[in-house]
């Protein structure tokens, strides 16, 4: 599915393409609480040995490099390109929505004649972005990770279950003085059931509940 | 066998205190040597020494418990009976076991509380149906009781199941099994003991298996905590602990000791007429005589012999019995305990002789034995007698997983328990 | 001394932690009683003069208020004002009084006050226990005759009519230390594990901080020079203030499970008028805490005396009484005994008379008592009868007197009795330490011969045991051994800042010494008459007890289980240990050899729907659904088929339709029309990487070396066992580089079984795997003449079937968005599948059926649900997995040779060749028909030698695994499996049917069409 | 329910892993030369051991790899954590008493454990 990187700036703005919570409004609650999607932003699977990840610079990435320590974040000079450490030999790496392809082609012939893999799973995921000083406690509402400062902190990754779905929870950089941001990766099939999750948990904090959607007839 | 159970008798000795009930087994010395050991003093084993005394006039055995009869799974079990298993050589073992209890409590004149109150399995989706029928077909063909209900006729025959099409698993049928029910496990394990005792079995309560004996590959004694014992025959009746004595002479088997918990409820009214079974949300639920919800939960996937499960098993087994029956919300949960589940690759039980002369095998009953009690007892010592198995339990050899030919019930999607 | 009693009232008039500004007013069993905020259902019951509230489960004897907290073994009744809220078998002691709170009584009719189930006590000569298992075994008396009648008869409350309108929460902490209890060592330990730095959960099971304190007469104890009620309320205020502690009230440790994993249950709303909670708040919740460290601060149990007549309302626990009295400002009784074998009992006597009441007597079967104690009674003017025990008592509803004997070394009585009136008994056998959590912890217990009672001894987890839980009823030691333990276990966690001195205490309250067991107290009766209650909840007596060990019931597990004793809802917290004492002495044997029967978990009943969490209803489980998925619910009239977790149309009904109308007319519109499916939903996985053929060689059963990009192929996958697995097709999109699909409900399985071989079996393959299932939404579109619509369609590629071939898959644009083709199909029809990233997966499928109904398009084009793709595989021949298969089937057995590679190893390979797995009549895959073509065959139907069934049981030849009403073939087709089944290819056999003759079928091949133009149909 | 210190991820609650059973079971090479009964040994026979067990688990929420763990069956004791192809580690545990019996201390069976009368608290 090459294409050149002009068309794919045109086509993230298509009014056509719809994320997966396109169906659904950002959320408030009390002091600051938001809950929104983060739609369309690039997201490509890297796979690629460990041994390798440690001394490879990639220029691609604008100066991140690959974590090699678990459940860490690198961010790009520019800060618009981050890479995740999903498993000692996996990475996700998310850039600005629309940028996913240019980006793959870029990554490719850079990586040309290693072994590796470069998926892209810009819309196999989507995030729920979290804000807000109780969202750390929404969170445990959902996942058995120690959420705690202590423990989780800004540029962790960690993947976990929240509710009854595999989903990554990732603490973005964010401005000194600045309210936290929690950001959900969660498989775009499962994301209303877990957006609607986090809804509730978020009841108690001022924001009004989501119900998944439902009634659809099975029996005959 | 000390004085009969009847009326008459529970009114005379009403009137006497109660002061003459006898023991209602011994706690007899162990002997030097047996005609055949049964090892461990659960339901099985008990039933298989009873058989072999009644059935086969061996009296001159043992049954050794390393802790206290029925302790084990035989205690720890949802006591739920059915036979309505697809293959045909599950459905003759079952079907056999449930003939035998009908007549149990009187054959043994110890009331085990054999209520046949119907077992409904449930289906929740196309798939899920289609294998039922297809089940509720061949239970037909084989002569075991069984019939389709569609979902009005589930919510009539036990109203508090929510028959809600909005569900995430909506109820769209179910089987039922009127001769299915449940029973008092405890009623069954002490009614074996005691028949069995006065066949003449001894049954030794605290009293180990350490080690097997043998010469020239058939079995010739074995040692406990309470001194050896000779005996050219032993059956391994150990459930979860079944790799641990097979081992002791050699024989690998094919089983995995997996934790299984339950729980049941505080004492309520009656609520369920029936025992539920659901595949789909894992939700196994009747109501005891006394009025407590008895629930089957979930199984770990890991091999442990800690009679402990995981929490997060109760949490998913309470929110699914939740999808089911809503109005169980506010109920409470009183007690929860596990048991070790000896699970074989296909789900069907191990009834077998073994290489080692002597030495026979009855385990991998998983999550469902107890519904096998009679059955199993009785076929098993037929084999340990005969040296031969019987019709009904041939095809559970070892074998079969050599050969190929299993009987795969969980391919079937037939709840095990 | 000075009294402050009401004439008539119960309620004293200061002291207590109760708001006597705040009147609350509440019913019992239809009558209209008032207490104060504070009050539990039984401080505020007893403040009436109500002591009887409900019915024993066997017998149905009055039962009152014994414990003033969960220990409380029978004191339990329905709240709720209606059938839907209503929460059976709620402790009274626990239950917190609200404006409009409702109770009612519950097991009995139709009564309280008079109750038919009475009967049972009147028999009870003979129901011993056991009884049951003497009788109804048979003709007359059957078990199925009586079990309804018994079953009515047993149980306690009745369950709520309708679904629970509450909700409920879990949630997860992690925190270095956990402490289960408020009282004295747990306060302690809680603030010294915080103030060294430590994150802290402090559970407390009752409404408010400071445990045996609370109990204690107002300004009676001082801690650090301020009085008790100041003190604690400074050391709550420290926690609260601390960010990283968090105090929670109205909260019970009820499990104690692996790794330090503890379950709190917390009330949130219990307590509280319903207009008064709020809207979003949850009833209850779950705390799921992960604790590095846990302090378990449980308190201690008081165990009940034993004796004839014991289970009259009127007889409490005699830390009870205190509790009622100096927490709650309630007297139990006007006129009082007092019955013990230690000291703590004494201090009930002399804070009850202070606060108004009469003390007949004070009983105590120690004939040695400490002289200062004496004193105190005689100061007070209280009659004392050492070496003496209540021997029997009088009353129905309400104890009336008490029979007053001496009791010699021998343990004979005096012969003539000696009533005293009363209406209250406060007795006491001394206490134990609540190990029921430690004991849950798998730490190992130790009998203490001086406290004559379990203690804990080597914890197993990372737990200590302080204050009364550990056996140390001193409160000084208790505020010691608190702060120590709270000291250590920061410091075991890495928090070492030194904490604040000792708390003093201005004295030691009046404890438990010099304690004397007597399992049983003697009576004058002959001993079929007496009547001792060890648990009172289930009707057990010393008698039960003796009867089971008589009759060889030996273990401690065996009696409990014949007995029924410790095994109500309260699980014998306070019974238990008497139970074991008075078999012990029975069997004469010591406490410990008798051993212990196994504390449970939940330490009390713990509410379903709390532990189901917010995991219910519409969060139960996810729900999967697709890009198209909007479309599909904007259809009129759509039934849904869930497949795993997926949401998949099943059938789209027109106007007027039925669902087999609807699925005739979309079956035929794809080999007639076009038809498109959504057929995003299968499993996709990227497998890249140098070894990429080589690892599908081993997971697939054909070959893959040779598949050159631009191409597909079908594989199948087999578990190692030799049964199928899985199936898909794999495309070839370079020479190390695959895009493989698995079908929908396996995706998840196929991909952790791919990983596991890779990593585990065979590392040294350079093959990568990333799922990309949702990345792509799918189309397949199917028909005759398709090609001209995926031509309009497609910007950039030709669809011609001469050039772009079966099995071939391309790249191209729809409006310049990448879109990847594959000539693939599962009806039989010329087809394709159109693969697009997911967020133009709406618009494609808009896009689609635009462009076939725009100007110049005029296709007739018809979206099919799975029903219809079932019928059209069918009608081919195609299997669906976990259909026509059920994990006994091998590609053999589907006559699926061709796909089996001659030679090199594979998954599951070696399993074909076993002697029985590679017999020729086993179960095989055919079609059948059935002699009336209009005749659908049930899925599941047996297949059967002979047009008779005859009696069962019947042989089976085979089952069937799909069956439709085919709008092509213009007939019923199904497929089966069958012993022999290709061998038999011709034959006619029959479908069993329920009620009917069996249907006679004939074998043919699998392909219906092709058999068909084969004129085999 | 056990907190598993996965290699890369760190301690995590044991419901993000799953187990995949006995571990240390290398897939035979020529399995054709192989009879039926070592065949079934491959595929059906485990260890099941009461005590040391090697098992395999899975981190399926988490980094998706596979690792051996080494936990005492008996008491649920994780004793190690290694990675995959490295050798079982000689750690040392509580093992039952006798073939059949219980750990000492840490078993959830017999689930009330009592000390012996002079046995050090």
């Amino acid at each position: 599915m090459a294409t050149s990187d002009k068309l794919s700036e045109t086509l993230a703005d298509r009014p056509d393409r719809l994320s997966a919570l396109s169906h659904r409004s950002p959320l408030t609650g009390d002091d600051g609480l938001l809950m929104r999607e983060a739609t369309h932003l690039g997201k490509l699977v890297l796979r690629l040995a460990e041994t390798e990840a440690e001394t490879l610079k990639i220029k691609a990435l604008e100066g991140a490099g690959l974590p090699t320590q678990p459940c860490r974040s690198s961010v790009s000079h520019t800060g618009t390109v981050s890479v995740l450490w999903l498993g000692p030999d996996e990475w996700m790496v998310v850039s600005q929505a629309g940028t996913e392809e240019a980006l793959q082609t870029r990554l490719h012939s850079e990586l040309s004649g290693r072994h590796f893999q470069l998926s892209n799973v810009t819309d196999y995921y989507t995030c729920i972005d979290i804000a807000g000083h109780q969202n750390r406690e929404i969170l445990m509402n959902l996942s058995t990770l120690d959420m705690h400062n202590r423990t989780f902190s800004a540029g962790q990754i960690k993947g976990s279950i929240f509710g009854h779905a595999n989903a990554y929870v990732w603490q973005l950089h964010t401005e000194p003085g600045a309210s936290e941001i929690f950001r959900l990766i969660i498989r775009s099939s499962m994301a209303d059931y877990l957006w609607c999750l986090v809804s509730r948990s978020a009841r108690l904090f001022g924001m009004p509940e989501d119900t998944p959607i439902s009634g659809e007839k099975l029996v005959i | 066998m000390s004085s009969k159970y009847n009326v008459f008798n529970l009114i005379r000795q009403g009137l006497q205190g109660h002061t003459g009930w006898q023991a209602q087994w011994r706690e007899p010395e162990l002997k030097s040597t047996y005609d055949a050991v049964i090892i461990g003093g659960g339901a099985h084993g008990l039933a298989t020494a009873y058989y072999l005394a009644k059935n086969h006039g061996m009296t001159n055995i043992a049954v050794l418990e390393k802790g206290w009869i029925g302790g084990g799974n035989s205690g720890r079990n949802t006591t739920i009976i059915r036979s309505n298993y697809l293959y045909d050589a599950s459905a003759a073992i079952y079907n056999h076991a449930l003939k035998l209890w009908t007549t149990l409590g009187r054959d043994l004149n110890y009331n085990i509380m054999m209520s046949h109150r119907g077992v409904l399995n449930l289906a929740h989706d196309e798939g899920e149906a289609r294998t039922l029928k297809r089940r509720v077909e061949a239970n037909r063909l084989n002569g075991v009781d069984s019939e389709w209900l569609d979902a009005k006729q589930v919510k009539e025959f036990c109203p508090p199941i929510s028959i809600d099409e909005d569900m995430r698993y909506p109820v769209i049928g179910g089987t039922l099994q009127r001769s299915g029910g449940v029973n008092r496990h405890d009623a069954v394990v002490w009614g074996l003991a005691r028949a069995a005792d006065a066949l003449g079995v001894d049954i030794i309560q605290q009293c180990e298996v350490t080690s097997i004996r043998t010469d020239a590959g058939e079995v010739t004694g074995l040692e406990t905590t309470k001194g050896s014992v000779k005996t050219p025959k032993i059956g391994s009746v150990a459930a979860g602990h079944s790799t641990i004595i097979a081992d002791m002479v050699d024989v690998p088997l094919p089983i995995e000791s997996h934790p299984l918990q339950a729980l049941v409820s505080e004492p309520l009214k009656p609520l369920i007429p029936c025992v539920v079974m659901s595949n789909a949300v894992h939700v196994y639920v009747s109501q005891s005589d006394k009025g407590e919800l008895v629930i089957g939960a979930g199984i770990d996937p890991y091999v442990s012999y800690t009679q402990r499960g995981s929490f997060d098993i109760i949490e998913h087994q309470m929110a699914s019995l939740m999808e089911l029956f809503p109005i169980f919300s506010r109920l409470r949960m009183m007690r929860q305990w596990g048991g070790i589940v000896d699970v074989s690759p296909d789900a069907s039980p191990i009834i077998s002789k073994t290489k080692v002369k002597g030495f026979y095998i009855n385990a991998g009953w998983g999550t469902g034995g107890w519904k096998a009690t009679p059955g199993s007892g009785h076929v098993f010592a037929d084999l340990v007698a005969n040296d031969t198995p019987n019709a009904i339990a041939a095809p559970f050899s070892l074998e079969r997983f050599v050969t190929g030919d299993l009987v795969a019930e969980h391919g079937a999607a037939a709840v095990a328990h | 001394m000075a009294t402050s009693r009401q004439k008539s009232g119960l309620r004293t008039e200061q002291g207590g932690h109760i708001n006597r500004g705040k009147p609350i007013h509440f019913t019992f069993d239809g009558k209209a009683y008032q207490g104060f905020e504070g009050d539990t259902l039984a401080s505020a019951l007893l403040a009436n003069g109500v002591h009887m509230v409900a019915r024993s489960f066997k017998y149905h004897r009055p039962r009152g208020i014994v414990a003033a907290g969960s220990e409380d073994p029978a004191a339990i009744v329905q709240i709720g004002p209606d059938a839907v809220e209503t929460d059976p078998n709620t402790r009274v002691t626990e239950q917190e009084i609200y404006e409009g709170l409702m109770a009612s009584a519950q097991n009995c009719w139709p009564s309280l006050s008079f109750d038919i189930g009475i009967a049972n006590d009147v028999l009870s000569d003979f129901i011993p226990a056991g009884f049951y298992y003497k009788t109804f075994m048979g003709p007359p008396l059957s078990w199925m005759r009586f079990e309804p009648i018994i079953r009515k008869a047993a149980g306690l409350g009745v369950a709520p009519t309708n679904r629970d309108p509450d909700q409920y929460d879990s949630t997860n902490r992690h925190v270095d230390v956990l402490v289960v209890g408020a009282g004295p060592s747990g306060l302690a330990a809680a603030k010294a594990a915080a103030d060294a730095g430590a994150r802290v959960i402090l559970a407390e099971e009752t409404n408010s901080l400071g445990g045996a304190l609370l109990s204690e007469p107002e300004d009676s104890v001082s801690l650090g020079g301020k009085p008790s009620d100041a003190a604690i309320e400074k050391m709550a205020a420290d926690l609260e203030a601390n960010p990283d502690v968090t105090v929670l009230t109205r909260t019970t440790a009820f499990g104690y499970y692996g790794d330090n994993f503890v379950g709190l249950w917390e009330r949130v709303t219990d307590h509280q008028a319903p207009l008064d909670r709020g809207k979003h708040v949850p009833r209850q919740k779950i705390w799921r805490v992960r604790a590095k460290q846990v302090i378990l601060a449980t308190g201690s149990l008081e165990r009940p005396m034993v004796f004839d007549g014991n289970d009259r309302p009127g007889i409490m626990l005699a830390g009870a009484v205190r509790t009622f009295l100096n927490r709650y400002g309630v007297l139990c009784g006007h006129k009082a005994v007092i019955f013990a074998n230690n000291d703590s009992a004494w201090a009930t006597a002399f804070d009850l008379q202070k606060a108004g009441s009469q003390i007949a007597a004070i009983v105590d079967v120690r004939r040695k008592i400490s002289g200062e104690l004496l004193q105190m009674a005689a100061e007070r003017g209280i009659p004392i009868f050492a070496g003496s025990a209540i021997v029997g008592t009088k009353g129905r509803s309400r104890v009336t007197a008490a029979d007053i004997r001496l009791v010699d070394e021998t343990g004979a009585i005096s012969p003539k009795s000696n009533w005293i009136n009363c209406d209250l008994i406060a007795t006491s056998c001394g206490w134990a330490p609540n190990v029921a959590l430690f004991s849950q912890s798998r730490g190992k217990l130790y009998y203490d011969d001086d406290l004559q009672a379990f203690r804990p001894g080597a914890s197993w987890q990372q737990e200590r045991s302080v204050g009364a839980a550990n056996g140390s009823y001193d409160l000084q030691d208790c505020l010691d051994e608190g702060r120590k333990a709270g000291a250590a276990a920061a410091s075991d966690t890495g928090f070492k800042k030194r904490i604040p001195k000792v708390l003093k205490a201005s004295h030691s309250m009046l404890l438990q010494t010099d304690l004397q067991i007597i399992p049983q107290v003697p009576s004058p009766k002959v001993a079929k008459k007496v009547r001792a209650f060890i648990d009172l909840q289930d009707d057990v007596t010393t008698k039960d007890i003796k009867v089971a060990i008589q009759e060889g019931l030996h273990s401690v597990e065996h009696i409990k289980r014949y007995t029924t004793t410790g095994m109500g809802t309260d699980q014998g917290k306070i019974a238990n240990l008497n139970a074991f004492a008075f078999i012990a002495d029975h069997l004469g044997k010591s406490v410990p050899d008798v051993g212990v029967t196994t504390f449970r978990q939940p330490y009390k009943p713990v509410t379903m729907g709390a532990l189901a969490g917010q995991h219910v209803g519409a969060h139960f489980m996810p729900r999967r659904t697709t890009a198209m998925h909007p479309w599909h619910r904007a259809q009129r009239d759509v039934i849904f088929e869930p497949v795993g977790d997926w949401l998949r149309p099943r059938a789209f009904l027109r106007d007027g339709e039925d669902f087999q109308q609807a699925v005739q007319r979309e079956t035929k519109a794809a080999r007639t029309g076009i038809g498109v499916l959504d057929a995003s939903t299968l499993g996709k996985i990227d497998v890249r990487g140098p070894d990429a053929r080589e690892f599908l060689n081993r997971i697939y059963t054909n070959a893959w070396s040779k598949l050159s990009p631009g191409k597909c192929r079908y594989g199948l996958m087999l578990k190692e066992d030799g049964m199928v697995m899985d199936d898909g097709v794999t495309a070839c999109l370079a020479d190390d580089h695959f895009h493989m699909t698995t079908t929908t409900g396996g995706a998840a399985n196929v991909l952790g079984h791919l990983e596991d071989y890779l990593q585990t079996e065979w590392p040294d393959l350079k093959v990568y795997l990333t799922t990309t299932t949702e990345q792509t939404a799918v189309a397949s579109i199917c028909g005759p003449g398709c090609d001209r619509l995926i031509a309009d369609l497609l910007d950039d590629l030709d669809p011609d079937p001469e050039t772009f071939k079966f099995m071939d898959w391309r790249d191209a644009h729809i409006q310049g968005i990448p879109v990847r083709v594959f000539r693939i199909s599962f009806t039989g029809e010329l087809s394709y599948e159109i693969n697009i990233d997911a967020s133009y997966g709406l618009w494609l499928w808009k896009k689609i059926f635009a462009q076939a109904k725009c100007e110049g398009g005029g296709y007739d084009i018809t979206p099919y649900g799975t029903e219809a793709m079932h019928v059209l595989r069918a009608e081919k021949g195609f299997i669906i997995v976990g259909q026509e298969t059920d994990g006994t089937a091998t590609p053999i057995d589907l006559g699926m040779n061709w796909i089996v590679k001659k030679s090199g190893d594979f998954v599951g390979r070696r399993s074909l060749t076993r002697s029985d797995t590679s017999r020729d009549d086993r179960k095989q895959l055919v079609g059948l028909v059935t002699e009336q073509p209009d005749y659908v065959l049930m899925e599941g139907t047996q297949i059967i030698a002979t047009q008779e069934e005859g009696t069962a049981p019947v042989p089976m030849l085979g089952h069937v695994t799909s069956s439709y009403l085919s709008p092509n073939l213009e007939r019923s087709i199904a497929m089966a499996m069958l012993e022999s089944g290709r061998s038999r290819v011709g034959q006619t056999l029959y479908a069993s049917r329920k009620g009917d003759s069996a249907m006679a079928v004939r074998v043919v091949g699998t392909d219906f069409l092709k058999e068909r133009e084969d004129g085999n149909i | 329910m056990f907190v598993i210190d996965c290699p890369w991820c760190g301690e995590r609650d044991m419901s993000e892993f799953s187990c995949g059973g006995e571990a240390h079971i290398a897939r035979p090479e020529g399995s054709e030369q192989m009879n039926d009964e070592e065949w079934a040994q491959f595929v059906f026979i485990r260890k099941n051991s009461k005590g040391r067990y090697a098992e395999r688990w899975n981190h399926a929420a988490g980094c998706r790899r596979w690792f051996n763990l080494l936990r005492n069956t008996a008491t649920d004791q994780i004793l190690a954590v290694y990675k995959m192809g490295d050798a079982e580690p000689n750690v040392s545990t509580e093992e039952p008493v006798t073939p059949s019996g219980e750990a000492p201390i840490g078993s959830g069976n017999d689930a009330v454990k009592l000390m012996k009368p002079g046995e050090a608290l």
